[in-house]
């Protein structure tokens, strides 16, 4: 399977009369993209707000963050399954609003969480500082349920990025990236000396917003299965998550994974990469012992040499992420795990809630409960009253001067499980 | 003597006697005083064994 | 140890193919603080109702476990913090075996995870308290209806 | 802004006293540098200065630990300093005790900064790297001029209380403490190169090492058990009633010692267990679930042991940090040695 992504680079986003994209300028009609949100008769209200790297811009609470993208030639469309009927993707060629971003907020539950900070020091926690991101505020109709908001916003995300997408559909790309996964067989022609890696990836999967859908499956209703990794640029994985703003992995993540990217880097030079791997994090245990047994009964299938296992939020997937990789170790296939830890404000806590020894290859991606200070913005886009209940807040986070005092946990992909950014921990 | 026989491997013990159950390793509550401490001279008479037995590494006396 | 695990687990997934009629998990107990499986009219399983901490939920369940029940559900289910939401669900089997390994390493784990995030500021019972507390629960009880679907599967 | 004033400590080799003939060499303190102090010195640059050096020998020190401690400590605060070196001392195991010791102490009582630096393997390292910031070496002092490039600058922003960064960024040992910082690459290439490494069998060093415990020779076996006198220790918490020390139901920062001359059989009324992490009804109902005294004083009688300590060791195990329960084993092992104890019955929970 062969994808390529044409990159069209946004170094702006603006409201305008006519939805378009011209000289690397995002334009949109904020009217008619309100129109196709509210046909969703859950949403009452709808609103835009805009946000660009380094103004002195805070919004929360982020749901979720996703990347405008659009099918241009190959089966099926983004979000397969989701906005688009049920096809597979992964090849042909996609396009991509590269440095432009939609991000969701709302208040599903009281607890909700995630910042991001357009500038000051809390913008260098976050990937989507770096981005121009259309806000979208979505106001639930009385009385609904927890579940049918978090969906209705999920949706809103997803339909107002396929929007700004097909935007893109007939432009012509500033850069054009390849990437190809063969058959196993062929693969292994290609490349007989080199060594074999694959990629779990772990979904967080527990229930209500703490769920994964892939191909619009609810993830945790699913055994451990396989997917080519261009499936994933095409957003055949897109995210439910609420909680854990800061290792929870948004659909933008998916679209991105950076486990992929540098995999395929790597690819037919220091290594052949075979495929990925895709597990769940579910509560009940006998779940969890056979998702990893299935991980780990892939992985030996697939014949590889090694992999590396990606994780997905705190807590109860640290149980998941040791039995991959004890099990997957079992087969005698290497492994490198990506976690984030929860160390203590001091640092001298145990980071996880489980540990093997057979883990002896990880790396982190920093301890979140580290206390960030972050500033006062001119603007806040979101519910900055929040700020007290999200997680990694307290009660007196917020400040008198509008400073926020926080953990680092509650800054959106903060301490991101995929290996998304360059923060780590000693 | 312990219960929890993976966590004396782990921190290194040598001869280890299993016992019963973690709030009362050496007896049962459920059963008279006589019989728990017949339980309990098993356990020591297992110990006691452990103790002159020469062992060359980590040994779980069963 | 793998192999008995392999059995018990096989046992498992055996036991709970066979769905009651009554639509009730006979070989479940839940053990909550969670007020909203007070008031649920059909309890899908046996309930244990704990007017008690978080804490306090993981102190039970563990000296079950080390009577020789098996957890079921994994004490630390979703992402909201122990410092955060007041409320807990677990499901441990009903029947007692010997003392489950798995089980007892997971339940101490999370309650020393429970202890860790204990050291800082609790972060329920102040600011709009009520309607936290009832999406805390509703956020708990979900994931645990979650996970005893699993258990009818 | 004045310069900081600096004690360099160092070992009767380094000052150039003598070697092993002359490690019992008694304390004493000079005005500036003396060795390796005048690399440091050099380091400083106009930011500190070495205004005194307290040499001792090695043997000295690590035979009359606690005088030679006082004696040092003694002449490092006449220099009245902001900040105190002690080494490196590389892979010398002697002189790593030592410079632990002086430097943790210098902390602790004195109240001023104190940095050393040692080879990985020294056992100085594990002693000490949680009380004080242990510089990696290498193992000989032909790293003394790379030990000089990291300690002295990182020495300097101790002494200006600026912010520590991570261990792999400043150079220290890692003491446990985790601190967050920018990579230069993200973790998912990160994760790759770790991976190749892994796969060509190449070194690599894990971003978070899980937790590792020691092994210890297994003891020869006992002769004849009829004569030898057993001690109980448990980790189960098992106490006189009333818990006299307050031993910690979890993360116990004592053990306790207790005497059970005449005593048979503990009952509900006279003992209990201080242990938080079981249900602890079974225990308190009959301490001997936990702590088999009814029994062993049965086979005392019966001739089947020699004789039952006189008295038992107890602390609670749950959440207690390994440090502490290896600093117990080892305060225990040595008292029961001294009075004779053969072997020992260990009873956990």
């Amino acid at each position: 399977m062969k994808l390529e992504l044409g990159n069209i680079f946004i170094h702006d986003i603006q409201f305008d009369d006519l939805s378009r994209v011209e000289n690397g300028v995002l334009y949109i009609n904020e009217e008619e993209l309100r129109e196709h949100l509210l046909e969703d008769e859950n949403i009452s209200s709808v609103s835009f707000d805009i946000a660009k790297p380094g103004e002195s811009v805070r919004i929360m609470p982020v749901k979720d963050v996703i990347e405008p993208r659009v099918k241009v030639e190959g089966r099926g469309g983004v979000f397969p399954g989701v906005i688009s009927k049920v096809d597979t993707v992964g090849s042909g060629r996609t396009n991509v609003l590269k440095g432009a971003a939609v991000v969701t907020t709302g208040t599903i539950v009281g607890f909700q969480e995630g910042i991001i900070d357009m500038s000051g020091p809390g913008a260098d926690y976050t990937p989507f500082s770096k981005l121009n991101n259309l806000v979208v505020i979505c106001e639930p109709v009385e009385g609904l349920k927890q579940h049918a908001h978090e969906k209705a916003v999920r949706f809103a995300g997803l339909k107002a990025a396929a929007y700004l997408g097909r935007l893109a559909k007939d432009l012509e790309a500033d850069e054009v990236e390849s990437f190809e996964t063969p058959s196993l067989i062929e693969s292994f022609r290609q490349y007989p000396d080199l060594p074999r890696v694959a990629y779990v990836q772990m979904l967080q999967t527990q229930g209500l917003l703490h769920d994964t859908y892939v191909y619009g499956v609810d993830m945790k209703q699913s055994i451990t299965t396989m997917l080519y990794p261009t499936e994933l640029m095409d957003g055949a994985i897109i995210s439910g998550n609420c909680v854990s703003a800061c290792d929870k992995n948004t659909t933008y993540h998916h679209l991105n994974n950076p486990v992929i990217r540098d995999l395929y880097a790597r690819h037919g030079k220091e290594l052949n990469f075979v495929g990925m791997i895709i597990t769940n994090e579910n509560v009940y245990l006998a779940d969890k012992e056979r998702s990893s047994d299935w991980s780990a009964k892939l992985a030996e299938f697939l014949g590889v040499d090694g992999v590396i296992i990606s994780q997905e939020g705190f807590g109860n997937p640290d149980t998941d992420l040791i039995m991959n990789c004890k099990k997957i170790e079992a087969k005698g296939i290497k492994t490198v795990i990506i976690t984030d830890e929860y160390a203590g404000r001091d640092g001298a806590s145990q980071s996880l809630a489980d540990a093997d020894i057979s883990a002896n290859a990880v790396v982190t991606g920093g301890n979140a409960n580290m206390v960030v200070n972050l500033p006062p913005m001119e603007k806040v886009i979101g519910h900055v009253k929040l700020a007290d209940t999200i997680a990694g807040g307290f009660d007196g986070s917020l400040q008198p001067d509008g400073s926020i005092v926080v953990e680092l946990q509650a800054i959106t992909g903060a301490t991101n499980e995929l290996g998304f950014n360059r923060l780590s921990a000693r | 003597m312990c219960t929890v026989v993976p966590i004396s491997l782990t921190v290194g013990a040598n001869r280890i006697v299993p016992t019963v159950a973690i709030p009362h390793p050496l007896g049962n509550p459920a059963l008279p005083l006589e019989e728990e401490q017949e339980i309990r001279r098993k356990l020591l008479d297992k110990a006691l064994k452990a103790l002159t037995t020469e062992v060359s590494e980590q040994t779980v006396f069963e | 140890m793998n192999r008995a695990k392999g059995v018990v687990l096989f046992a498992l997934c055996f036991v709970f193919g066979r769905k009651q009629s009554s639509g009730k998990e006979r070989y479940l107990i839940l053990i909550t603080n969670n007020p909203k499986f007070q008031s649920d009219p059909e309890p899908r399983c046996d309930t244990e109702y704990i007017a008690g901490s978080y804490r306090d939920v993981l102190i039970l369940v563990r000296d079950r476990i080390h009577q020789g029940h098996r957890l079921l559900s994994h004490p630390l289910s979703g992402s909201v913090k122990p410092n955060e939401t007041p409320y807990k669900s677990i499901l441990i089997s009903k029947n007692t075996g010997g003392l489950d390994m798995d089980s007892l390493q997971i339940i101490e784990d999370s309650i020393s995870t429970c202890d860790k995030f204990m050291q800082n500021p609790i972060k329920y019972g102040h600011n709009n308290q009520d309607a936290l507390l009832a999406d805390f629960s509703e956020v708990d009880y979900r994931l645990i209806v979650a996970a005893i679907a699993s258990a009818s599967r | 802004m004045a310069k900081f004033r600096v004690v360099h400590y160092i070992n009767q080799f380094f000052a150039q006293v003598g070697g092993e003939e002359k490690a019992d060499h008694r304390p004493e303190s000079r005005e500036g540098f003396v060795g390796p102090g005048m690399a440091f010195n050099a380091a400083f640059g106009d930011k500190a200065e070495i205004v005194g050096t307290v040499i001792c020998g090695d043997s000295y020190f690590n035979e009359n630990l606690e005088t030679a401690t006082k004696e040092v400590l003694g002449l490092i605060s006449s220099f009245k300093p902001d900040l105190v070196i002690a080494g490196p001392a590389f892979n010398a195991g002697r002189y790593g005790m030592a410079c632990g010791t002086v430097a943790a102490a210098v902390e602790r009582e004195l109240d001023i900064p104190a940095i050393t630096g040692m080879y990985k393997e020294n056992p100085g390292v594990d002693s000490f790297k949680k009380d004080i910031y242990i510089i990696e070496t290498k193992n000989s002092a032909a790293g003394m001029r790379d030990a000089v490039k990291v300690m002295a600058p990182f020495a300097l922003k101790l002494a200006a209380g600026e912010e520590i960064g991570a261990s792999v960024e400043e150079g220290y040992i890692p003491n446990g403490i985790r601190v967050n910082f920018f990579e230069e690459k993200r973790g998912s290439e990160r994760a790759v190169d770790m991976l190749l490494a892994k796969l060509a069998g190449k070194p690599f060093t894990t971003e978070f090492p899980m937790p590792d415990f020691d092994r210890v020779e297994p003891k020869p076996a006992i002769v004849d058990i009829s004569k030898a006198t057993i001690a109980l220790v448990t980790s189960g918490g098992i106490v006189p009633k009333g818990n006299p020390d307050r031993i910690e139901s979890s993360s116990a920062s004592k053990y306790g010692k207790y005497d059970i001359e005449g005593v048979f059989d503990l009952t509900e009324s006279t003992y209990e267990t201080a242990h938080g992490g079981y249900d602890p009804v079974y225990a308190n109902l009959d301490a001997d679930r936990v702590l088999p005294v009814d029994i062993l004083r049965e086979y005392e009688k019966d001739g089947k042991i020699g004789k039952l300590h006189r008295y038992f060791y107890s602390t609670t195990g749950n959440g207690t940090a390994v440090a502490s329960a290896k600093a117990y084993a080892a305060a225990i092992g040595k008292e029961l040695v001294a009075d004779g104890v053969d072997a020992v019955i260990l009873t956990s929970t």
